[in-house]
Parts: structure tokens; sequence; C-alpha cells
């Protein structure tokens, strides 16, 4: 039996013109995802600096995820392919320190798929929760 | 004088660590490194810890306080966390000296009572050095590294280790252990002291003298043309500064946590391009003020302020550390050399 | 192409155009008796175009055909793949001697017994 | 500090049948910098507005977050209500407690605490949101037509046709493109130069239009509303505005070995030549290259026999630099070489063309006036082999051929295959395919036309080997559907190469900082909804530079890039959206990562002086973003190392500040 | 041993400083050991003459002086670069971080430099001298006597796993050219991926524990050459002095690790001058190795103007989740 039942915290970034709208479909349809995800507005997923990352996982985040039109739907035609190959390298950077990898991701999401908003969020909380609290990059100094 | 065979060295460790923090060198990838000592550890052989024994009494981090805010409350929160009194086991001759150094600084008034905190906790047992290195030279500022200061001096045999307590604090200790000791003899020590002095005399810096410097000598180097030849490779890290005993500036900032904010400070260095910097910007604007300073506050600015007590202890990390090779001989050397 | 005049032959009786064929392959994809066959409804029509006609006269894939029509129903292009099949079947009885018949004679050699189906099967060859 | 004020709204039940709305104003009361909350039904709505702008003015705000639907709803609404208040539009932040969740939340304890911490991170950016003004650049209402096919007359026209100046430029001495040298068009089969040249004349007389021919841009600088391009007009050495296009020079000239590009190189032309007979200009060019006089000094007929003393052997080229509002790329394509594909026997036989040099011999302009004829020995050829996608969809050997569909092929191929069967119902006509494509108005039906009404032998499968031996070809296939290999003895085999864009296209792609693909076409903006644009703004794309394309699509293209440019050169000024990059430039290290990913080509580099620590200047490279270009997507913010580069509007603090609200 | 000698360079600098191709001389300066030599410049032969030398020990790598030196300098400098600093400098110069007109390269072969804490370690503590010969060391020391030592036990890691004996860029070339080596400087990272999470986790805690944010690792970076770096500009949001905790640690290697990606030439400086001995080169050679793996093999500096694989794609690169698992070496 669990004794602690703390909920995650996910930080989920998204990309203004599919990510973004994509979650709003979700709303709009009445879509379910847990409430542990908040998102955070970006004009593009290559927006989202490295850094960005490592400061939700400091601040106390459990997981963190991009989301970012789907490859070749970039609105900025090209920014999402700069997302693919950093988040691929610093993920694996990560993974090489021993940072669970569960608690990253990138997805596309489009701004028509609302359903896969919800399933995704549904999907990576889970997988989170599974890990429970995040001790590795984790600085005492931001818990309370 | 008391002693205790080497092979009972670790009964000593875990007697005293029963009843308070010991810390001790060891072994590690980067050298040896002092450690809360736990059941088992083995204390190393190496001459030196990478990293002095100053972070005891000035460790690199240090929260000073923390403020807790809710809603437009703020509380303050202490912080200090050193209230038992602690044992350094082997530091050697040149770390203590150090201290005094850093006593100079931290003790006078006003009183930095995070330092004097520690400092009143901590007890030193000095172990006398007796394979002594190519880059020691703490012999120029006047230490005898077989006469270690500190509450306990120790002298180390191929067998034994033997014990002199030289305070009260120092007494205590060696009390909490003396089912462990037997009476030890004083010539023993005294030859051994003998053999290192043989190797002193040998060492290739042995002749290195700071007689050239000292308090009143601003004027003399403060423009000399060598500085630029000095410093024109310095890279401006701070790894001169962070292995030095004797360095002791740092700087204060305040970490937003979220709800609340941690007031520490932290090791600064003199070499970093940030160092001082003021609203108006920085007072030394290029490397060569920057490694100016360093060698003359060393050298010049705080035995000036310190009745000629200089601010380095030739412990001769810089030497072995300096990623480019420049340190304060060199310094001492090319500047001392024309005069 | 050899054999032009068998071709245009088959292709005058059948009444079929197989430079209609955009070989979908929809007639063979439809064939119930495609398993039997070692030419399939739509190299037939492929055969016949390019007049390579021989080799499918010498195959019994010409009587695996059940006439059941599917491929003319279903083709795309209003081909007619049976129909072709048909007449190449023709040609073969026509090589083996057996001629057409007249409608006018027909009457005479009908059999009481004979089904209505044959009847009208034999017309419909044998007239052609 | 901000003086924020806070506005959560109900949106009736959608957010308060979730979302405690008081709860949620209350709790956003204490964060920093707030210093009114309210909540209101319907913010939205005019009385709602009316709450926001009354509030702006009562407390002196400087800052507004407003908690209710999605910023992609109403973020411009409430902009516009702050702004009418006084209150620059970007110091406005939403927070969506709506769409993402009251609606997707569904207890009330839940959907507060979530909102609450919705509103603190958009509070926590508006604490460092900084006034933005969108800037404005003025627009040189003046068009530039790179190109001057069918896809560039068309573009030009339509823009002239709104009244807007257009200049052509054109490398070659007279504008007409491809489309001229093509015989009959699919599917109608009318004459190409029928339908051609009547828009040629269109454009010369056209008093908007200016034509640069036998000229090239060889510079352009600045950005959208504001190009300067720099035009090379190559010395023809015939005074253009003299010459009247007689033509006698064309025939006198004692060079006669000039091979024809025109009819590519199947006649001879003049070292003076004007293309061909509805050149515009109708202007005669020397062809330095062979033209003995400029070679040698010794000549001088042409002079000679020009009345109208047009002919200037001095002539330089001239550079001229002019300013425009928009660019159009137009340059086209070329078939590609089929120097690599031996097995075709292209260079070993004369007998072995390509579909554009069956063009020309079907043409009745062309080297045989329009009859059949083979060019080894001017026969008439009875059996006749068309390969198609020679070099389109190969993707084995990157140096031979070209990995996309050339899509044209099929088409203009059963265009060939038709009217040799029609005009010569004795020939044989094979033509080997690996698919056939006919997607377009009428496509199909023609190809089938092809293969019912005039029984074209269509095979299924490709030509292996074409081997020359005495007068005839012998072409070795696959027929697949039969699955056996053919042999068939050829008169004269037709090649319908791959095409590809036009050489000049990636440098002037560098030029124009437009972004390519891996196969040198133009990249668009947006594959589906800015099919004409590049993403580089103010330059936009017609014809086959951006894809291979026919005839009516490229026209159909042309005419969209021209309403592009139109909508653009109709405004005074451009308003730049202000949420760009902008470059500390103190700490920039001028590395061009920046520039390396900018899909706009927004940003440059410039020398700047900077004063050192020791007052001596040291000139620096670093990045300076055009505001007016930038479209700020923020992926220089993310490889400058040193963090100079950032995004006005989502900045790194900013968005740090938001995740600091989020997790603490 | 080095197989060209101090005499051959000093030779080679004055007459480029006598028929006034260049005006002065980045070179090594002899120090007080055998062993502690100094990066410095040379303006006169005199200075030459009197304390150059080139040896076993100098392993500095020139090529990030030049950012500040082309500045300085009035005339030409020369520079002597080894093959692996020979990347460095191309590297700079697609960064156009400095002026390739002010600069001489006189490329030299290297044998591959050696580090003094492994003599220390292998000889023992208190080296009076190294004298290096053909074969191998001899280090005399205060209390082992004379120690020989084998030259290739007491390489830097880098020379261990030296991965060219090329030089990418040169103005002139002084003995023999080499060749790129098929080299084992993954099999460190390789061990590394194949460890579970935990022990990886544990392997970089206890390393990156030792870190006293010196700052060398960046200072002597040729990558590092940032105006103004993110970790000291207090606007930037991660900057700090110290690491206050493990996860600052982290955060200030890895996020130098990835401001370096696919601009890291390898060349080692980073493990070279820590005073910690944190084996830095392997996060950067797991980046190397993940874009060798992802992306296609790229060296950086190989050429002058390439791109580097972060200011680059392709529509079909692979997806940041199954990056991970090659990553580790799974099949993906």
């Amino acid at each position: 039996m669990q004794i602690e039942n703390k909920k995650p915290l996910i930080v989920a970034f998204c990309c203004n013109w599919c990510s973004y709208a994509g979650a709003d479909l979700a709303g709009n349809n009445r879509l379910n995802y847990p409430a542990e995800v908040k998102i955070i507005r970006v004009p593009c997923s290559c927006r989202v600096n490295p850094m960005f990352i490592l400061r939700a996982f400091q601040r106390g985040a459990d997981g963190v995820i991009l989301c970012g039109c789907h490859p070749g739907d970039c609105h900025y035609t090209s920014g999402n392919y700069y997302t693919r190959r950093r988040m691929a390298l610093l993920f694996s950077m990560l993974d090489y320190l021993g940072i669970e990898r569960d608690r990253t991701r990138v997805e596309w999401v489009s701004a028509a798929e609302g359903a896969k908003f919800a399933a995704t969020m549904n999907d990576f909380v889970e997988k989170v929760t599974a890990l429970g609290e995040n001790k590795r990059l984790e600085d005492l100094r931001c818990k309370k | 004088m008391r002693k205790c065979s080497l092979s009972n060295l670790s009964a000593v460790f875990d007697k005293i660590s029963e009843n308070l923090a010991l810390y001790i060198p060891v072994d590690t990838n980067g050298g040896a490194k002092f450690e809360k000592y736990e059941s088992g550890m083995v204390m190393s052989e190496a001459l030196n810890t990478v990293r002095s024994a100053k972070d005891f009494f000035f460790p690199q981090i240090e929260d000073v306080a923390a403020f807790k805010v809710e809603g437009k409350n703020i509380e303050v929160v202490d912080t200090r966390v050193i209230k038992d009194d602690f044992v350094i086991f082997g530091a050697r001759a040149c770390d203590v000296k150090a201290f005094e150094v850093l006593d100079n600084v931290f003790l006078s008034d006003p009183v930095d009572s995070y330092y004097a905190n520690r400092r009143e906790h901590g007890i030193i047992f000095a172990l006398s050095c007796s394979k002594p290195v190519e880059t020691c030279f703490c012999n120029a500022f006047g230490i005898d590294c077989t006469e270690p200061k500190g509450d306990v001096s120790m002298w180390k045999t191929e067998s034994e280790m033997y014990f002199k307590a030289n305070s009260e604090k120092g007494e205590k200790i060696l009390a909490l252990v003396a089912d462990l000791l037997t009476d030890g003899e004083e010539k023993v020590v005294e030859s051994e002291k003998a053999k290192t002095k043989e190797v002193l005399k040998k060492l290739p810096l042995s002749n290195l003298s700071p007689d050239k410097f000292g308090g009143g000598k601003t004027k003399e180097y403060f423009d000399d043309p060598a500085w630029k030849s000095l410093s024109e490779s310095c890279l401006g890290c701070g790894t001169c500064t962070f292995v030095c005993p004797t360095c002791q500036c740092y700087d204060v900032k305040d970490f937003n946590t979220g709800h609340g904010v941690v007031r520490f400070r932290c090791w600064d260095s003199c070499m970093y391009s940030d160092f001082t910097k003021m609203a108006h910007g920085n007072p030394r604007l290029t490397q060569l003020e920057r490694f100016r300073q360093r060698f003359m506050h060393k050298l010049v600015y705080y035995p000036e302020n310190n009745n000629g007590l200089f601010m380095c202890v030739g412990c001769g990390r810089c030497l072995a550390k300096c990623p480019i090779s420049m340190n304060i001989v060199k310094v001492m050397k090319t500047l001392g050399g024309k005069n | 192409m050899e054999n032009k005049n068998l071709r245009e032959e088959i292709i005058r009786r059948s009444g079929v155009n197989p430079l209609k064929c955009m070989r979908c392959g929809k007639c063979s994809g439809t064939c119930p008796a495609y398993d039997e066959m070692e030419y399939h409804p739509h190299q037939f029509v492929y055969m016949v175009e390019t007049g390579d006609i021989e080799p499918l006269m010498n195959s019994k894939s010409l009587y695996k055909c059940l006439t059941c029509f599917a491929c003319v129903d279903r083709c795309p292009r209003g081909v007619e793949p049976a129909k072709l099949i048909e007449s190449v079947r023709l040609s073969v009885i026509r090589q083996q001697g057996n001629n057409h018949l007249n409608t006018d004679t027909i009457p005479d050699i009908i059999d009481e017994e004979m089904p209505q189906q044959a009847i009208v099967t034999a017309l419909r060859k044998y007239n052609k | 500090m901000q003086r924020i004020g806070v506005f959560v709204c109900w949106c009736g039940s959608n957010i308060a049948g979730t979302v405690d709305v008081q709860a949620v104003a209350e709790a956003l009361k204490t964060e920093p910098g707030v210093v009114f909350s309210t909540n209101y039904q319907y913010m939205c709505s005019q009385a709602g507005q009316d709450i926001m702008k009354q509030a702006i003015k009562e407390h002196n705000l400087t800052g507004v977050v407003v908690c209710s639907c999605s910023p992609r709803m109403h973020e411009t609404t409430f902009r516009k209500t702050a702004a009418a208040a006084g209150l620059n539009p970007y110091m406005v932040e939403i927070a969506n407690i709506r769409e993402q969740c009251s609606w997707v939340h569904k207890d009330m304890p839940t959907g507060t605490e979530k909102a609450i911490i919705l509103g603190k991170a958009a509070i926590a950016k508006v604490n460092l949101n900084t006034p933005l003004t969108p800037g404005e650049s003025p627009v040189t209402k003046r068009a530039l037509v790179i190109g001057g096919g069918i896809a560039g007359i068309q573009t030009a026209l339509d823009i002239a046709d709104a009244g807007f100046e257009v200049d052509i430029v054109e490398k070659k001495p007279t504008i007409g493109g491809k489309m001229a040298q093509i015989d009959k068009t699919f599917p109608t089969l009318d004459c190409a130069a029928c339908i051609l040249t009547p828009k040629m004349v269109d454009v010369a007389q056209n008093e908007k239009i200016r034509i640069f021919s036998y000229a090239e841009v060889t510079d352009v600088k600045g950005f959208v509303g504001n190009f300067t391009a720099t035009i090379k007009k190559k010395a023809r050495y015939v005074k253009e505005d003299v010459c009247t296009g007689c033509g006698i020079c064309t025939e006198k000239c004692p060079q006669k070995k000039v091979p024809n590009e025109f009819n590519l190189g199947m006649d001879n032309r003049r070292a003076v030549y004007i293309p061909f007979a509805q050149a515009v200009p109708k202007v005669a060019t020397i062809d330095p290259d062979h033209c003995t006089m400029l070679k040698t000094g010794k000549c001088g007929v042409c002079a000679k026999v020009c009345t109208a003393g047009a002919i200037d052997y001095t002539q330089k080229d001239e550079f001229i630099e002019e300013n425009y509002g928009a660019i159009v790329v137009a340059t086209g394509y070329n078939p590609i070489s089929m120097d690599k594909f031996d097995e075709f026997a292209y260079n070993q036989s004369k007998d072995v063309i390509t579909s554009l040099e069956y063009e020309r011999l079907m043409n009745a302009a062309g080297p045989t006036a329009g009859k059949l004829l083979r060019p080894s020995d001017g026969k008439h050829p009875h059996t006749i082999v068309f390969v198609q996608c020679v070099g389109s969809r190969c993707s084995a050997c990157d140096e031979k051929g070209k990995e996309y569909c050339s899509k044209i092929c099929c088409m203009y191929t059963a265009k060939h295959a038709m009217l040799t069967r029609d005009k010569y119902p004795d020939t044989d006509v094979y033509v080997f395919y690996i698919d056939v494509r006919t997607p377009g108005k009428s496509f199909d039906e023609f190809y089938r036309r092809a293969v019912e009404d005039y029984g074209v032998h269509y095979i299924k499968g490709m030509v292996g080997k074409v081997m020359p031996e005495g007068d005839q070809l012998k072409v070795r296939a696959s027929d697949l559907l039969a699955n056996k290999q053919i042999n068939i003895d050829a008169d004269l085999v037709v090649l319908a190469a791959a095409i590809e864009p036009d050489k000049s296209a990636r440098p002037l792609a560098t030029m124009l900082t437009a972004s390519m693909d891996t196969n040198d076409f133009f990249t668009e903006a947006h594959p589906k909804l800015r099919p004409v644009e590049s993403p580089t703004a103010g330059v936009f794309l017609s014809g086959a530079c951006q894809g291979p394309r026919d005839i009516p699509e490229t026209v159909a293209q042309a005419g969209a890039a021209a309403s592009k440019v139109i909508g653009l050169l109709a405004k005074d000024k451009l308003t730049c959206n202000p949420c760009v990059a902008s470059s500390n430039e103190i700490m920039c290290n001028g590395c061009s990562s920046c520039a390396n990913v900018c899909p706009y080509g927004a940003i440059t580099y410039v020398e700047k002086e900077f004063r050192q620590p020791d007052r001596t200047t040291l000139v620096r490279r670093v990045a300076s973003v055009n505001e007016a270009v930038c479209q700020g997507c923020g992926c220089c913010t993310v490889v400058c190392p040193s963090g100079a580069m950032d995004l006005k509007g989502f900045a790194n603090n900013q968005i740090m500040s938001e995740v600091d609200a989020i997790c603490k | 041993m080095q197989k060209i000698s101090r005499e051959t360079l000093i030779e080679k600098a004055k007459e480029l400083l006598q028929n006034g191709t260049v005006s002065s001389v980045l070179g090594w300066k002899a120090g007080e050991f055998s062993y502690d030599v100094t990066p410095a410049t040379f303006n006169s032969v005199e200075e030459l003459e009197k304390d150059f030398v080139y040896n076993d020990f100098c392993g500095a790598n020139f090529s990030k002086y030049l950012v500040k030196a082309t500045i300085k300098a009035e005339g030409k400098i020369l520079v002597f670069l080894k093959p692996c600093d020979t990347y460095s400098f191309n590297q700079l110069l697609t960064e156009h971080r400095f002026n390739r007109e002010k600069v001489y390269v006189v490329g030299i072969p290297c044998e591959g430099m050696v580090d003094v804490e492994a003599i220390r370690k292998a000889a023992g503590e208190g080296i009076v001298s190294v004298e290096c010969t053909n074969d191998g060391l001899v280090v005399d020391t205060l209390y082992n006597g004379k120690v020989k030592l084998a030259e290739q036990d007491v390489l830097l890691e880098r020379c261990k796993v030296c991965k060219s004996k090329k030089h990418v860029a040169y103005d002139e070339l002084l003995g023999d050219e080499g060749e790129v080596i098929e080299s084992k400087r993954f099999d460190e990272v390789e061990r590394l991926e194949k460890m579970t999470p935990d022990e990886r986790f544990a392997f970089w805690q206890r390393e990156l524990s030792r870190c006293i944010r010196c700052n060398a690792c960046r200072d002597i970076c040729p990558a590092c050459t940032c105006e103004q770096c993110v970790f000291n500009n207090p606007k930037s949001g991660v900057e700090n002095k110290a690491a206050a905790n493990s996860f600052e640690e982290k955060m200030f290697h890895i996020i130098r690790a990835f401001h370096v990606v696919g601009r890291c030439t390898d060349c080692g400086e980073c493990s070279r001058v820590c005073p910690q001995n944190i084996p830095l080169h392997l996060l950067n050679r797991k980046f190397i190795k993940d874009i060798d793996n992802f992306y296609g093999e790229y060296q950086a500096g190989a050429e002058v103007g390439s791109r580097a694989p972060l200011v680059n794609y392709t529509t079909d690169d692979i997806e940041a989740s199954d990056a991970v698992r090659k990553g580790d070496g799974e099949n993906a």
C-alpha cells in the first residue's frame, strides 16, 4: 500500500499554433486529463530552452513535456525540426546521467488532435506518477 | 606525548566519531578529500587534500539567513547549522597556519559570527609532514611543517601515530580515547622530524624567500611591467583561489525558492571578471589588474595590515592545479628577482 | 504483333475494346475461378490486346471461366473480359472445324429434351 | 513593480461551474504586483470590458491579467480594451482557465486550485512584461519579377493590372521561357505560341511593365517592402531602343554555324540573332562568343547592313539599382542532363532525343518546319518508343536523377504519342511507363484517348537498354503485365527527362535568404496554407521554381502570387509583429548560429564598435535582427550560447517566471 | 618524447620573425619544474632562446588564445598547433571568432602529451625532474629515486585515445602529416551506457559532487568563448558562483555541455585542467557519440564553415523518445 500519495506536477510547453490549440480543443470537447498538467504557451516548440526544462525540475516539477506541430507542419516551417534534434540529444544526456527517461517527453499534437492531447497527458501523468517524486533533479531549497 | 599503533588508529576514529563528528582525509578519484568518518574508512596517505581545510570554517556555500514569505508577510529564519563540536583530523601545518590568516580577517572587529561559530566548534588535529614534495614552500613563510600547531599535534612514524595536546579542547578529545593510547617517547618524534628536515633542504623551492615583499611595497610593484607577461595567459578561472587555504573573498547572494528567499554567501574569486562588481561596474577591468590584485593582496596588502604576516602558507596547491601553471612562486621570482 | 487477324476477329466477335483496359486487375480480383486458372482475366485482356493469343487458346484456363459475368459487372472501364474469353473459346471451336450455325437451321436440330438454357447459349455461341 | 489588475471571468457557468471564481480573485489579490482583483460574469461583454477600462484608470494599472477563455479566443479583444483605456496592449496576459481548466476538470476544488496557479503564472509573466510597440516600415510600390516565362509574364500582367509597376528580369534575350519552345499544350492541344505570344505582346505594351531582357539580378538587399536589387543588363551590342527588329543583320551575318539554343542545337543560327519570330523585345542580340567582330575586330557586316544604326560593338554590361516592395521568383525549370543515362544511348545516337527536342521537331517553326524527321538521316520514323520517368523517381544515386516525380511528363508524353499517331497513322508508338499519373482536369480522359482512340501502345515497364544498330535502335524493355522481356526495333526513342530547377535559383535563393529544399526548389511558407509565399517575407513564388508543374497550374499560381503581391503593395506601411527576437550586442559572439537556424533570414551581421576596458575601440561582428522580417518563433534564442538573443513578449525570464509560478 | 625538437621550432620562429612574416609567437614557456609549462607570447629571438620549450608537457591548446591575441596584436601571430588544436582552430573560424589573416599557423606533430598526475601516481610524489627520452620517461623522485616509466602509461586521457594526428588547418607543416585515427574514445561512454540508470546516477552524482565551480573547464574550453557566459550573467536566470547543491552541479555541467554540442572538438582540455579530476570529457563525448549515431558522423572543426548538427536538420530525424533508447545502445 502506498502511504504517500503526492500528486505529480507536470509542466507542458505547448506551441501556440498546434498544440496549444489542440489543448483548447480537448477543452472544447470536454476531454478530461489530470489537473496536475499546467500548460505554458510558447510561440513554437523551438522556443523551449533546455534551461527551462531544468528550471522546471529544479522548482519541483516531476515531469516536463513539450508539444509542437507535427514535423513538416510547423507554423514557422522548421522550428520543430530543431526542437526534435535538441530534445533528442538533451533527453539522451539526461538518461545518461541516470535521470528517469519517463520524466521527459516530446509529443507532436496538431490543432485537430484534442483527443490525442488528452490521451497523451493521461498517459504521461500515469507514467510520471509511477516514478514517484522527482529526486534526481530536485533542489531541496525549493521544497516547502 | 601519547601514541597508538597505526593498526589501532581506526579504533581511535571509531571512538571519537561515537561522540562527535570526525573528519579525516580519504582518497577519492579526485585526490584526497576530508570526509565525515564512518566506520571502515581508511585515512589517506596523501601529503595534502586537494581542497584545503578552510572549508570547515569558511565553506564554499553557507546560508546566512532565510526569509519565509507568505502573502505579504515575511519571516526571518536562522539558518546556522553547526551547533556541535567536530574534529578535523590530519590537517597539515600549512593549512593550520592558514587558519591564523583567516582568523585575522573574520575574527577581527566586526566579528564574522558564522566563521566564529564554526571556529569555536572545530577541534584541529594537525599532522606533521613526513614526505614534503617539490611544490612545498611553507618554509619560505616561516612554517615548520614538522611542528604543526592546532589543538593536537601529531607525528606519524612507520608504525605509530604520536599525539600531543596543545589546548584544553585537544586534551578533552585525547582523554576520550585515553584507553587506546599509550605513552610515547619524545626522541622517536625528534628523529622523525630530523629526517623530514633533511628532505626539506633538498626541495627545489627551499631557497624561496618573501623578503622582498611585505607591507609598504605597493608603489614598488604596482606598476611593474612584468605583470603583463605574467598575467597574459591567465584564464581567469578560480582554481587557484578555490584550492587556496588563505583566500577568503566571498559574495553574498539571494536565492528565490518560490516561497521565500535564502540568503547565502559563496566563495568568490578575484580572478573573475565580475568580482566586486558594483552599480558603476568593475573596479578592475582587465585580467592584468585582477591577477595583480591577487598577488599584491597576498604579498603586500595583507602583510601591511597584519603585522607582516603573508597571505600565503606555501602549501603548493596552486602550483599543482593551475591549468596554465602560473603561480605565486613564478610571480615572486619574476618580481623579486629584479630588485 | 503476331496473329493480327485472329486478334481482330476475337475483338470484332466479342464487341470488346481491350484498349479501354487500365490494368487495374479488378476482374481478376473478383473472379471466383481465379485459383483454377493459368491465365487470369486481366491477362486474357492484355494478351488479346497484344495479339498473344496462341497460348490462350491452348490453355485450360479458357474453360475455367464460369461465365458468371462478375468481371463484366464490375469492370470500371466496361471492358467485359468474360465476353472476350467467350470469343476466344469460339475461336478454338472454329479452328476445330465447328463453324457457324445459321439461326434458321437451329430449330431443326433442337431436341425436345434440350434445356432452354442450352438453346440460348448455343444461339449466343454459334451465331457470331 | 507593476500595478496589476486581475479580472476573473465566469463565462456564465462555463468557468464558474467548476471554478470558484470568487476564491480565485481573492487568492490572486496577494500576489506580488497585484493591486486590484475582481470577477465578472462575462469579461468579454461590453460591460465586462468597461469594468476593465475603469479599473485601469482608477487604479493606474500598468498590467492586466484576465483569467478567462483561451487567448486564441479573446486575447485580441482584451488587448484592444486595454489599449482603449490607454494601456499598452502587450501588458495584457490571459490565464486560460476555461479550455485548459474548467472544461477538462470535473470537481470544484481541483479546478479552483489549478485556476489560481494559472493566474499566478500569468501574473508572474506580466510582472516582467514591457510595453511593446509594433514597428512600421514603408512599402515601395513596385514589384520585381525574376524570370520571364509564362509564370513571370502572368504574375507581371496581374500586378500591372492592379496599377502597380512591375519589372521583369529575364536572362535570355527574349521573354517567353519554355512555353515558347513548346508546340501544343495538353489537354486541349491548342498551339502554345497562339496563346502565349499575345500575352508577351501585352507585357511589351503595358505601360506599368518594364522588361529587362538579357539581364540578371546580381544582388538583393533589404527586406519586405524595402528591397534594393541590382540588375545587370548584359551587353547585347545592339541598341535596344534603336533596333527595329527587321532581322536583316541576322540574315547577313557571315557566322552561320552557331548552334541554335532555341531549337536545342538541332539547327544553327547566326552570331547575331533574334531567338524566334515573335520574340519580345524583338531586338537582335550579338553572341560575343561567336561574333568575329567582337573576337578579332574584323567583320562589321551587321553594322553595315543595319539601316537603323543600332549595332554598337562597344556596349558594356550595365548595372541598374532599383527599389522594390516585393519580389516574385519565377525562375522555372530545365530538363536534366541525359549524360549519365548511358543505357538510353542519348550521347551515342542522334535518334535518341529528349521530349523538349521532340517538341521542336513537331513545331512548325522548328528545325524541320514541323515535319517529323529523324535527326540523324532526315527520314520519317515508323516505330517510335517513348520512355517515361527518365531520371524522375530515381533515388538510387542522387548524382544521376531526381527523387521526385516530375509531374508533367505523363501528360506531354501522351500528347506527343497522340499527335504523332494523329499526323502519322503509319507509325507504331510505344510508351513505356512505371505509372501513368494524370490528376488534372480532363487529363485522364486525354491519356485514355491516346490509348483507346489513337492506339498508342502503353506498356507497363521500363526500357532497360537502347542499342544503336545500323540505322535502328534496338530497344530492350520489360512488359510487366505479360511478365516478359520484349525487344523493339525503333527508329526514334524519346526520353521524358526529369525536370530540375534552373541553375540560377540557388545563388538567387542565397541573395534573397529564401529557403530551398534539397532539390533546390524554393520552399513555400506553408505547404498547405501559404503555398505561393516564401518563408522570407516579401518574396513570392511563381511557377516551376517551387516544384514541377504544368502550364495551367503555373498560371494559377502566378495569379495567386500576384494577388499576394498586390495585397502587400496596396499597403502604405507595414505593421510588424512586435514579439520579435532582439540581440544584446554586448553579449553577442557573432558566431552565426542564430542566422543559421532563422527560417526567414531575418538575422544579419554588422560590424559594431565597442569600447574596451582599456579605452580602445574594438570592432566586433554582431547579430542584428530585422524586425520587419522576424516572425517571432524564437528558434534563434535557444541556439545562442551566450543568451544574447531573446524574444520580446516571450523572453527567457518571462517563461522562467511562469515555470517558477507553476512549480512553487 | 616528441619527435620534433624545441630547436626546430625556435629555428622556424626565428625565420618567420626575422623575415617579417610574424611579429610575435605564441608558445610554451619553461617553468620552475620540468613539467609546469605556461603559454606565453614571445616577441623576440632572445626571449625565445631564453624560455621557449617544447616537450611532453606542452598540452595547452592555443586556439582559444587567438580570440583575444588577434585583437591585441599589431602584426601576425605565429602559433604552433598540434593536430587536435587545429580542430579547435577551425571551429573558432567557423564561428567568426578571430581574423584568420592575423595568424600564421605552423602545424607540428604530436606524439601525445603526458599527464603529471599520472606520473605522480606511478612514480610517487616528490618529482625532482622528468627526462623525456626515446624509450620512456625517467623520473627522478625524492622518495623512490629514479623511476622509468613507459610514455604510453602516463599519457593524458585524450592522448591515450587520440582521434587524429592529422592537421586540418595550417599555413606550414613541420614534420610528417599523420592520419585520422580509429580511436577507442567512446568505450568509456559505452561502458556507462550499459550500466543501469541507478548506477549511472550514482556515478555522476559522485563525480560531479567534487566540482568546486572554479570554471577552469569553461575558461580553458575553446568552444566557450562567449562574450558573457550565462553562468556569469545575473539576468540569465541560471547565474551562480558556486553550486549550492547537487542540482546546481548538474545544471552547470549539462548546460555547459549542451552549449558546446556540435561545437566541441573533443580536445579534452576540460578534463585536463579540472583540479578535481572530474571526467568532463565523458559528457561531451556522449553528445558526440549520439550525434554520430543519430545524424551521421560529424567532427566539429574538421572543416571551416560546416554546419553544426544543432543548427541543421533533416525531415526524417530520429524522434526524441527513440533517441533515448538508441542512445542507450538499444535497438531503435
